[in-house]
C-alpha cells in the first residue's frame, strides 16, 4: 500500500496508487489491458482494504455487542471504530451513523420513517418523541429533482401511494442543471421533504445544496442528500452543507459491497421510528410488546456487516490520506481534458454539463447513429469498461430525450492515458458501425 | 473472442436497412415490451390467418428503438416468420431461443435459421442476449395472447417481465 | 483447506478441518488457546471462504446487472452463480431466492409484504396479482411460538400493532420443547401467517416442523420457518419440509457477515409487493410511477453484496464437501457430550432439553448462586468463548424463569477436548465465586 | 489481564453481602433501570433533604438481580453515597464514570473513590462497563428527577436507553 502526502496534488502518484489495485492490471477480452471507466457504479478496491476484511475475519471475528468473550470484545471495538471513523469522514459523530446495506436501503430506511410513523399515529401505536414530524397528511407534499438516481425516486413514490402525499420535483435545464427559477413553486409551505442528489450519476452536476436547502428551510421541510456520488469524490462536510441526512454507498469509495451509510442529526434519529425491527435493536421484549434502543442501533437489527464496516473505515483511511481535496482535483482535471475530447469527436454529444464548472467526473454522451449500447460493446472490445443505459436515471434520459447514453466515470486511479484510450475508442465507434 | 463475430456484417445490414419495420393492420393482438436494463421499447403486432386448420402468420410488424442486435433482430425475425405456418414459426422462434441462450455451446442449424445464424455470436455476450430476444420474446407473447381470448399475460405482465431479469 | 470425502462420519478428520479455519488457532486473555464454543452466534469462516471473496474482488469486481463490459459480465455470473449455488443448498430453485442484510431482514422483507400490501389496498395502489393473501384486516392474527428469536417475533410484533392484527404464540414446556398440546388453540381460522423456528438459538430444541406445518395447511396459512439455527448444522431441504418460506444467515454457516437468504415459494414471491425500493429492482419508471421486476429482483434495490454471495456460495461448497448429514452427525456426539458432562456438575442446570432427541448443539445453562454474565467472564479467561444474557429471546428466558443463561454451542470444527476444557472450566465457576 | 483484578475480593464480598439493599421509603422519585444486552434489572430511589439551602442524600435504596459487578456496584455506591451532600455525591459519581469508562488509561483518586477503586479492572473489560455504571446510571437519573419537577426524562427514555447501547 502507498499512501503519499495529504492535499499534495503534485505529488500525486499514479503509478503508486495504481499499484495499490491489483485489479488494475488484469487483462480483458483480446488480452487488452483493462481501462475501468465505470467507477460511478462501483469502484475498485485498494489491498489495504482487502487486507482490513481479511484480517478481521482471520483475527477477531465474532458476533458485535453480545458478548462477554475477548473475540466479541475485539470485533465490538473494530466495529464501533469503523463507525467513528466513518462518521468522520463527513464530518458526522459516531452515534449520528447508521450502517445499511447500500445506499438504496439508507433511503429506504428514510422513507419508511415516515410511513411507519404515519401508519402507526393512524392505528394510535406508541412513537418516539417528536416523531411527528414524519406523520404524513393527504396533500403534503415530497420534493426530488428530475436528476435522481431511481434508489432516491421510486421510495417516495411508493411512500406517496401508500399515505396520499404528493410527489414534486424541481426540474433540469437542457444542459442537464437544476431548474432553480423553478423551484419556488415546487418548494412550498406543504413541503415536508426535500430530499436530492448532490452530484448526478448520469450527467455529472453537481447541484447547488446552499439554495435548495435555504428554500426547503423556509418552509421547514426534512432536508436529505444523495451523496453516492459526491462522498468518494470530494470533500463532504454534513455540518457545513446544513442538511438533516446523508446516504452514501461503501463500494463507490473502494469500500466492500453490502455496506451503505446514513448519517442523520441526531435528533431526527432519535424521532424515527424504527425500520427493521429484531435482535439488537430493542431495549425491553415481551411477547406482548417491545422498546427500542435509542439511535444507531435502533436502526440496525440483527448481526450487522462487520468486516463490511472494518473495509469502509480502512477505505476512508486511504482516502484521507491522499486527501480529498487532491481526489476532487485530480478527477476535475481528468474531467476537463475528457470532455475536451469527447467535444472534438464528430458525432459525439455530451448529456449533461459540458463545462466544467459544479461537475464531478461522470460524463455521459450519445453518438449520432449508433445505440449506446454498441458504444459501451464497441468500448468493450478495446478494454474499456465504460456503463450503458438510463443508468437509473431513466426519467432523466427521457427528459433530455435519449433513450440512454454511454458513461465514462473517471476515478482517483484513472489518468489521462486511460482517457486517451477511451477517446480513441470513441473515434472508431462511427467508422465501425458504417455511421460516419 | 472477436467483436466482429457479435457483429456481423448481416446484423449490421439488417441495423441500417430493415426489413418489415413499421406498425401494419390488420393484426390481432400487439404487445408493447421493454428492456428495463437500457429502457429500449418495441412494440410487435401479429396477424394470423386460419385456412383448412392450418394457423399462418401472415403479418408481423413492428416499431421502436434499440441497439443493433435488438433492431437487427426484428428484422430478421420478420423475414424469417413471415408467411410460416405458426407451428414452424414457434419452432424458429424456440431454435432461435436455445442458440442465444447456449453461451456459444450449440451450433445452430442454418436450415432452420437461415439468416438467423448470424446472431450465434451474441451468445457468448450474456448481456446482448436479451437485445437479441427482445423482439422474440414479444412475437411470442403476443401468439400467446391470440390463443387465449382470455389471456393469462397482459402484455405488461409475465414474459416481458420474465425476460427482463435474465 | 481440506475437504474430505462427504458423508463419511468416521473420516472426520478436525485437525485437517482445523487448519482451515485460521482463527482457530490464535491466543486469548494469557495466552490461552482459543476455544470457540459460540457458534450459535456466529461462526468462523475457512480459508476457502476468505479466498473467494478476495479473488472476486482482485479479478471480477463491478457492479452487476448493469454493465456490457466484461468485469460487469463476470460479476453478475458469479453473483448469479452464487444464487443459484445456495439455492440448490436448501433444495430451492434459483429464482426463489433473494438476498437480503441478514436473516432479520428476510424475516422484515416477509412482515413488510403484509404491511405493504395492506396499505396500499387500503389506498388502492396497484398490488401483484395475488397480493390479497398479503392483505390483513383486524383481527387476522399472526402465530409465533414462545421460543423466537426476538428477530422473528418484534417484526410481528410491529406488523400488528400497524394493522390491528392479533399476535399469538404457541407456549413452551417446562423442559423447553413446543406446547403442541395448545396448538389447535392457538392456531384457527383467523391465523394469516405461523412463522416459527426450526432450531431454537437458547434451548437448542428441534421443533416438529411436520406437525406444525399441518396445522397451518390446515387453516391455509403462510408458514414461515427461521432457519438460522439449522441450514448451517444439518440437511434441509424446503421441499421436503413443504414450507413457504426460509430465511436464514450466512455468517453462521461459515460465510461472510453482511448476508442473509430469503427462500420462498416462487408464487408467493410473485404476490408480493416490494420492500426495498431503487435501482435494479424496476420494470419502467417515470416521474409520476414505476413498475417492477419480477423476484428475486424485485427484492434486490441497489447494488447487491456481491463479494459476500460469492463467499457464502463458497461455504456452501465447503459444507456439502463435509457432507450436512455427517455436521448434523459430528454435532450430535458433541452435544451429547456436552449435556452429560453439565448434568455432572453440581448446581449446573441445564435450561432446555436435557435429552439429545430432536436437539441441536445449542447448549444453555445457569450455575447456582452465579450470575450467567459471571459464569462467561470466569469461561473467557480460560480461553472459552461462550455467550451469556438473554440470547435475543428474552421472553423465553421469562418463560423458563431465567433472567440469562451461559450458552456453549460447537460447531463442525469443535472436537470433545474443546469440551473438556469447557466442562473443567465450569467445575471451577462456583468455588472461585464461593458459591459452593 | 487477570481474572482476580476484575474480581477484587472486596466487590465478591459486597456481592454476597450487599450494604443497603432493599427498597425503602421515604422517597423522592423511584427509577427502573434495564441493561438490555443481559435483561437484569434494578430499581433505585433516591430520597434527598434540603437543610439550609445544602441538598442532601438522605437515602438510596436500590432492589434487583444482575451480575456480581453490578450488584457489588449498587452496595459500593450506598455506602459511599448515602448521607453526602448532593455535590458531593454527584461529583462521586462522575469521577466513577469516569474511572469506569477509561479503558485502563485513569488512575483512580481513592480520596474521592474510597472502595469504588476496586472497580478499575472493570474499565479493562468493556462488556461489564454497563454492569458496574447500571446502579451509578439509575442514581443520576433519578436524581435529575426529582430536580425538574417537569422531568425532561421518564425512567423509560433517554438516561437509561443512551447507557442500555454504549
Ligand atoms: C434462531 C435465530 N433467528 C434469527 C436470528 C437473527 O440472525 P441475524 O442476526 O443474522 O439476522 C438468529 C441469530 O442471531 C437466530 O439464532
Ligand atoms: C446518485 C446515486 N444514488 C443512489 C445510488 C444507489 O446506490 P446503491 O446501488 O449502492 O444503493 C447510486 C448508485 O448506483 C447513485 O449513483
Ligand atoms: S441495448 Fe437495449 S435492446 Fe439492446
Ligand atoms: S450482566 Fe447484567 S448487569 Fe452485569
Amino acid at each position: 500500500m502507498t499512501l503519499i502526502a495529504p492535499d499534495s496534488a503534485t505529488a500525486w502518484d499514479l503509478s503508486a496508487i495504481r499499484a495499490d489495485f491489483p485489479i488494475l492490471s488484469r487483462t480483458v477480452r483480446n488480452d487488452r489491458p483493462l481501462v475501468y471507466l465505470d467507477n460511478a457504479a462501483t469502484s475498485q478496491k485498494p489491498t489495504m482494504v482487502l487486507d482490513a476484511e481479511r484480517r478481521y475475519y482471520e483475527t477477531s471475528n465474532a458476533a458485535v455487542h453480545r458478548g462477554a468473550h475477548q473475540l466479541a470484545e475485539e470485533a465490538t471495538e473494530q466495529y464501533e471504530q469503523a463507525r467513528a471513523r466513518i462518521a468522520s469522514f463527513v464530518g458526522g459523530a459516531p452515534d449520528e451513523l447508521v450502517f445499511t446495506r447500500n445506499a438504496t436501503e439508507a433511503l429506504n430506511l428514510l422513507s419508511y420513517a415516515f410511513l411507519n410513523a404515519t401508519v402507526k399515529k393512524a392505528a394510535g401505536a406508541e412513537l418516539p418523541a417528536g416523531a411527528d414530524r414524519f406523520v404524513l397528511a393527504a396533500g403534503d407534499e415530497i420534493v426530488v429533482t428530475e436528476m435522481e438516481h431511481h434508489a432516491n425516486l421510486v421510495p417516495w413514490q411508493e411512500l406517496c401511494d401508500k399515505t396520499g402525499a404528493v410527489l414534486r420535483w424541481i426540474g433540469i435545464t437542457d444542459d442537464g442543471r437544476l431548474d432553480l427559477a423553478s423551484m419556488a413553486e415546487v418548494i412550498t409551505d406543504r413541503t415536508r421533504v426535500v430530499s436530492f442528489t448532490h452530484q448526478s450519476n448520469l450527467l455529472g452536476t453537481i447541484n447547488p445544496v446552499a439554495e435548495v436547502v435555504a428554500a426547503a428551510r423556509r418552509v421547514g421541510a426534512v432536508v436529505i442528500l444523495d451523496a453516492c456520488q459526491s462522498v468518494p469524490h470530494m470533500p463532504v462536510d454534513v455540518l457545513a452543507l446544513d442538511i438533516d441526512a446523508l446516504t452514501w454507498s461503501g463500494h463507490k469509495m473502494l469500500g466492500p459491497t453490502g455496506i451503505g451509510c446514513l448519517w442523520a442529526k441526531r435528533e431526527l434519529l432519535d424521532a424515527m421510528p424504527p425500520f427493521i425491527t429484531g435482535g439488537s435493536m430493542i431495549e425491553q421484549v415481551t411477547m406482548e410488546r417491545s422498546t427500542f434502543a435509542p439511535p444507531p442501533q435502533r436502526f440496525e437489527a440483527g448481526v450487522p456487516m462487520v468486516a463490511q464496516a472494518v473495509g469502509l473505515a480502512a477505505a476512508c483511511e486511504y482516502l484521507d490520506a491522499l486527501g480529498m481535496s487532491a481526489v476532487a482535483a485530480h478527477e476535475h482535471d481528468l474531467t476537463s481534458y475528457l470532455l475536451a475530447g469527447l467535444e472534438q469527436i464528430e458525432g459525439v454529444t455530451i448529456i449533461g454539463p459540458t463545462n466544467n464548472i459544479d461537475r464531478g467526473s461522470a460524463v455521459s454522451f450519445v453518438v449520432d447513429g449508433v445505440h449506446p449500447h454498441d458504444v459501451g460493446q464497441f468500448l468493450d472490445d478495446r478494454g474499456i469498461a465504460a456503463r450503458v443505459g438510463h443508468h437509473c436515471a431513466w426519467p432523466t434520459c427521457r427528459r433530455l430525450g435519449v433513450p440512454a447514453t454511454t458513461r465514462l466515470s473517471p476515478y482517483l486511479y484513472n489518468g489521462r492515458h486511460d482517457l486517451d484510450e477511451a477517446l480513441d475508442a470513441v473515434r472508431g465507434v462511427r467508422p465501425y458501425f458504417g455511421a460516419a | 473472442m472477436d467483436l466482429n463475430s457479435l457483429y456481423q456484417q448481416i446484423i449490421l445490414d439488417h441495423y441500417k436497412n430493415p426489413v418489415g419495420k413499421g406498425l401494419r393492420e390488420p393484426f390481432d393482438v400487439s404487445v408493447h415490451h421493454v428492456n428495463p436494463t437500457c429502457g429500449d421499447e418495441l412494440d410487435v403486432r401479429v396477424h394470423l390467418v386460419e385456412n383448412d386448420g392450418v394457423t399462418t402468420v401472415d403479418d408481423i410488424s413492428y416499431d421502436g428503438q434499440g441497439c443493433s442486435i435488438s433492431q437487427a433482430s426484428a428484422s430478421v425475425m420478420y423475414e424469417l416468420l413471415q408467411g410460416q405456418e405458426l407451428t414452424e414459426a414457434l419452432a424458429i422462434e424456440g431454435a432461435f431461443h436455445e442458440m442465444i441462450s447456449s453461451r456459444g455451446t450449440i451450433e445452430p442449424d442454418e436450415e432452420v435459421l437461415g439468416d438467423a445464424v448470424a446472431f450465434a455470436g451474441v451468445s457468448k455476450y450474456p448481456a446482448r442476449v436479451k437485445c437479441a430476444l427482445l423482439a422474440w420474446m414479444a412475437f411470442k407473447d403476443a401468439v400467446v395472447q391470440t390463443q387465449s381470448a382470455s389471456s393469462l399475460f397482459s402484455s405488461h405482465d409475465a414474459p416481458n417481465g420474465e425476460e427482463a431479469t435474465t
